[in-house]
């Protein structure tokens, strides 16, 4: 058991799956010789080489294609895209080359990827470097979005992804890069998709959240605690698959719900934790499933981008507002 | 002020001659010399005619509402076919656009698999084992990265196969093209970009399309040669993808070939080219069938004959209608084929919705 | 007044706004010489000049992006997108660029450029002509979506598209485009963006839908009629804006509600509908609220597509259960 | 088999030398004219030195947290102003990258905005009217359509303007430069591509970039001519950037410039180029400092001094700090300023959002 962070979490983990896998080679902008804009690959180039830890020309569409071909060549590539907000221009690769390979082919062609992006605000970078862009992927039929939150969830879920035979986007909250860290273990382990984690055991009022936002969530917690409120809540850890039981289930529980989510609203994925729920869980429902989102508005310059982010005074505030209506 | 700065890049004022060996009467010229044997030229030409036969019965299948859209070979298959000819099936890819049935042909795609594919049956996309091409792209240009991916991966795997992206004039203009190349001349991957200029992109003829005097005046600008040939010169294609080959597998790098051809059919059963085809090129263009001249290529060896050519396409039409007869026997597919190999395992939501539709439980 | 095809009402009404506003200018790939595949823009080239309705290279991305700079300059670009699945080549220009050009420059550029788009399915199009991606655009913050379904609303919603100031994406339902017309005045008009409408009054149970799902539901009701049952139905028209009173009170008046729509479920546009109507309209609610969708996979070849697209035998069978449950 | 076919485009065995004029040591080369005006080269020196001085006290302000990351400029001014004078800023749009901020400011752009821009202030995206420049692009090579499309409109409209997309050595290789590119050639819209070869793409070296021996070579691909000139020469990239201009507004068609220059400082503020950058190299082109060969060639006619230099540095730190303190004028934004922009009048959704945000009512 090591404490790390969560890129020192993710860098480990690279490391372990090439060793136990020579088929998996990572590529993308400056992952080699620098390491990755923000170390994530440090080491790696070093330890395994300049063929499997590759610096590619700067072009998001032909790194995401060429996955393809060396997918089907029988290698296992894990590329990263610099910033999710750049993956946009390899977004027909990706949603539909990358994630369509195996059904077009009715499985004879598979694409056993991973896409690694880092992604989310409140870090004061430039323009579309902070996008949560996790709904326009979760549209992309074929594809897995997994979106961890803590270091220990990080290391599981890529050595699963890295592992999967389905092209998975492994999406990284920068702002939890060195922020967040926990206990990991020495030893390998995976983490199952599409199994929620509860965070917090309780029965006034249920949260769901994930990956960026579950520090938000648990600052809130602090305060609602403190006002004698007793929440229950969990991090989705993955959306594509959705663990829809569990979901269900911790809302059944408390009868309320307030989802939590830095991309906008509009059809964002809190919009489809909400319909399953109510779909799946009406009748246990005392009061409207609430969300706290960005607004349905472009993010900001960092100026601002205190306001876009939820904050957990608004979470606090829905909280409230769900317990008495 | 100063002399002008001259460019040092300057742009062509005209087109350079594609590289010619055989005459559109079926004669070597000048000086050039078969690069096949006849046998191989005789496989050559059964690709062509099987091809050609087949998308002509596809298109009056398709007036008759029995199969889908697609998009007719006819015109293009010298440039198709002696391209292929030059790869090894068992080490090398063919990554199609959607014209180059004769080519996954010979790399050992069954025919019924495509007419499943033109049917509009899933099973149509699936690929046997051990066979390599990639399935029909319908998004232009989306192939060629995958192209230069199984390059590179053979690369990386110390094998010694090529891959081959077939894509079109219009497509070039994509820039996905560009990034291939890019990445490609970078690796040094062992890939050949087959553009094949059949001068239209739907109606948006190749003048519009790029005002570069070559397509093949792009290959310089990633690092590696660009070649142009007579498209419906089945040797010139053949020697030219045969050249490219050899540098590819001796790891000296990728090569563009730009085969200069001519759609001669619509693009594809929803088209109607006479709201913009002129008549006459079209018909300059008729004038330099690319079987035609291989068959009187063969004639003058005594390799062809009228009776050899009906006799060939008896044989041929038989091979396409047990290709059908084969293609009738696979069921249809049913709904549930919508929650088959979305993912290797089908997740919760994907098993829910299928209960759900198929009222299965 | 003339009975129009759909094609002929977005013909006539390109012309129109060309004749009205000469900074309107046409491109496209096989827009001009050809006048569009399928003929949406006959004859323009010939009236307005190769200038004014240009056919550009095979390029999505430089298409787009070229708009934002051609409105900047002065005109007013109303581009095609030759199947709405080919956008995903330009998506960063769409959703990055053409979306925030105005938020970036608070409001000091502006793109009032209009989209053109056909999509859809049941047409037996090869692959990638005909899915439903209103979702993914819709969370292009900056961006409107306006989805039409007859020939009336296709000509006063294009005319309002191509005068708005903003990025409009106007969605033609392919499988509309000569099967549905209907009668259109000869005079100009406009409709404004985020009404939606009524297309029967009823009161059992109120259904939702928009664009290609519009006649699918047409065919449900005259089922659901039969059978005595009484629906309100409604068209929502544009989903960016979206008509939220209107959507209130059309569920308010039933307490039940199913929403149709072609594209796949998860975090689909019907998501956020439920997800809306649940919190403005919960102690209305007598039943869940359904969705009738594509499933969550890719669009499947033609001799399935028949399976994908929502059926009216399975909107009937949505409103039985909801008015049961 | 026949003769080989030969390749009708080869790859170039190495770089063109590129142009110069003024060499390092501030004297004009060979035969070769001053492009500009003494009193132009100042105009031009004084950009070039208030770009640096103000990218410098940039980069001490972003250690002290006071504004965000960015880009600076160093080593880059020759290319940058060189090429924005050859510009009428009445009638000609700059359309940056992310380190042009002389350019900008020489179309009459307020330094304040970038300040504010840099702070992170939503006003900073601000473009006053008239202004013809485009906002700083944080998406690579995005920028380039633009360009052409406001060259495209500019020539619709029977304006004579031309627009510069300025991009680097890294952008060079997104699709959206092959793209926009090929539709001016076919254009032949009134727009210049300069493509700032630095050397580097954050950490990515040139030769990684890309296998051409020169991006210039590219350009003949597209239909028009491409030049390479010394980037850290002020009149090698006015002329060229000049004689596109004039081919530009004569209806001729675009240019593709590339210039050869060093980034001399981190590729921002967030950068340790000590893991990647070669020293030795950086001090070769240390050697090479743009700035100081314009001020030794106003030197030797007498037109810059010791005491003209430091009483300049007095100037410009003086107009660099009125700058600064116009932006501290301007009231930071609030969390409404989110809603604003975004569409031109706001949804009613985006009117409740903002109303339960703000809890107004
Ligand atoms: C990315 C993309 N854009 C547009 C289309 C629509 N489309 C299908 S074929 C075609 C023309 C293709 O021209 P070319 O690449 O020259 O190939 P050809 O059909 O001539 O063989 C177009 C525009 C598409 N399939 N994919
Ligand atoms: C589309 C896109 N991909 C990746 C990035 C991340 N990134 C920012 S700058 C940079 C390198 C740019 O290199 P170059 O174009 O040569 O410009 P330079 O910084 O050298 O001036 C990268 C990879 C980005 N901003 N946009
Ligand atoms: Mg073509
Ligand atoms: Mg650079």
């Amino acid at each position: 058991m090591t404490t790390l962070t969560m890129v020192e979490a993710i860098r480990e983990t690279l490391r372990a799956e090439m060793l136990r896998d020579e088929r998996v080679i990572l590529m993308g902008e400056d992952v080699g010789h620098l390491g990755g804009v923000f170390r994530a690959t440090d080491g790696l180039r070093q330890q395994f080489g300049a063929q499997r830890v590759f610096d590619t020309p700067l072009a998001e569409s032909v790194i995401a294609g060429s996955a393809v071909g060396l997918a089907i060549s029988g290698l296992i590539p894990v590329f990263e895209m610099q910033f999710l907000g750049f993956s946009q221009n390899a977004f027909h690769q990706i949603c539909q080359q990358i994630a369509r390979t195996r059904f077009r082919t009715r499985g004879s062609h598979t694409c056993p990827i991973t896409i690694r992006a880092p992604f989310g605000g409140n870090v004061r970078t430039p323009e579309l470097h902070s996008d949560s862009m996790e709904p326009q992927y979760a549209q992309g039929t074929g594809l897995k979005v997994v979106m961890p939150s803590t270091a220990y969830d990080a290391k599981g879920l890529l050595a699963s992804a890295i592992r999967d035979p389905d092209p998975v986007l492994f999406l990284e909250p920068l702002r939890g890069y060195r922020l967040v860290s926990d206990d990991v273990p020495d030893d390998d382990y995976t983490i199952e998709f599409g199994k929620l984690r509860v965070m917090r055991e309780g029965d006034d009022i249920t949260i769901v959240t994930w990956s960026a936002s579950v520090p938000v969530v648990e600052q809130a917690v602090e305060q609602l605690v403190a006002e004698g409120i007793n929440p229950h809540v969990v991090d989705l850890r993955t959306i594509v698959p959705l663990d829809e039981a569990g979901l269900v289930a911790a809302v059944e529980k408390t009868g309320r719900c307030v989802v939590v989510h830095e991309s906008p609203a509009a059809a964002g994925f809190g919009a489809e934790v909400i319909t399953l729920l109510q779909e799946q869980a009406f009748y246990s429902l005392q009061a409207p499933l609430k969300r706290v989102t960005a607004p349905d508005a472009p993010y900001p310059p960092p100026g601002i981008e205190g306001h876009y982010i939820p904050s957990s005074e608004l979470v606090v505030r829905a909280v409230r507002e769900t317990l008495i209506d | 002020m100063s002399d002008a700065l001259s460019p040092q890049f300057k742009p062509a004022a005209k087109s350079v001659a594609p590289h010619k060996l055989l005459g559109p009467k079926g004669k070597l010229l000048g000086t050039a010399k078969a690069p096949m044997t006849d046998a191989q030229a005789l496989e050559a030409l059964r690709l062509m005619m099987l091809g050609r036969a087949f998308d002509t019965k596809c298109f009056s299948l398709q007036r008759q509402g029995k199969i889908g859209t697609f998009a007719p070979l006819h015109g293009q298959e010298a440039s198709i076919v002696g391209s292929a000819m030059a790869l090894n099936p068992e080490s090398d890819w063919v990554v199609p656009q959607y014209r180059e049935t004769p080519a996954l042909l010979r790399q050992g795609y069954p025919l019924e698999q495509i007419i499943l594919y033109r049917q509009g049956h899933p099973h149509g996309g699936f690929v046997p084992d051990g066979i390599k091409v990639l399935q029909f792209q319908i998004s232009l240009a989306a192939q060629i990265p995958h192209a230069v991916g199984l390059a590179w991966g053979m690369q990386l795997q110390q094998q010694d196969g090529v891959s081959v992206a077939y894509f079109g004039d219009g497509s070039s203009s994509e820039g996905d093209f560009h990034e291939s190349c890019n990445l490609a001349g970078v690796l040094k991957a062992p890939v050949i970009f087959l553009l094949q200029n059949n001068q239209w992109a739907i109606s948006t003829p190749r003048e519009i399309q790029s005002a570069a005097s070559d397509l093949a005046a792009r290959a310089p600008g990633y690092g590696f040669p660009g070649i142009s040939v007579d498209g419906n010169d089945l040797f010139a294609v053949y020697q030219a993808t045969a050249e490219a080959v050899t540098r590819a597998r001796a790891g000296k790098g990728p090569t563009l070939i730009e085969c200069h051809t001519y759609r001669m059919w619509a693009h594809t059963t929803a088209d109607d080219p006479s709201r913009y085809v002129d008549e006459k090129e079209e018909k300059r263009w008729g004038t330099r069938d690319p079987i035609d001249r291989v068959q009187r290529y063969l004639a003058d060896s005594g390799n062809w004959s009228d009776d050899k050519a009906k006799a060939w396409e008896a044989e041929i039409a038989d091979e396409i209608q047990s290709a059908f007869d084969n293609a009738a026997k696979v069921p249809p597919a049913g709904p549930e084929a919508l929650y088959e190999h979305v993912f290797e395992t089908p997740t919760s939501t994907l098993n829910r919705q299928r209960a759900a539709h198929l009222q299965e439980q």
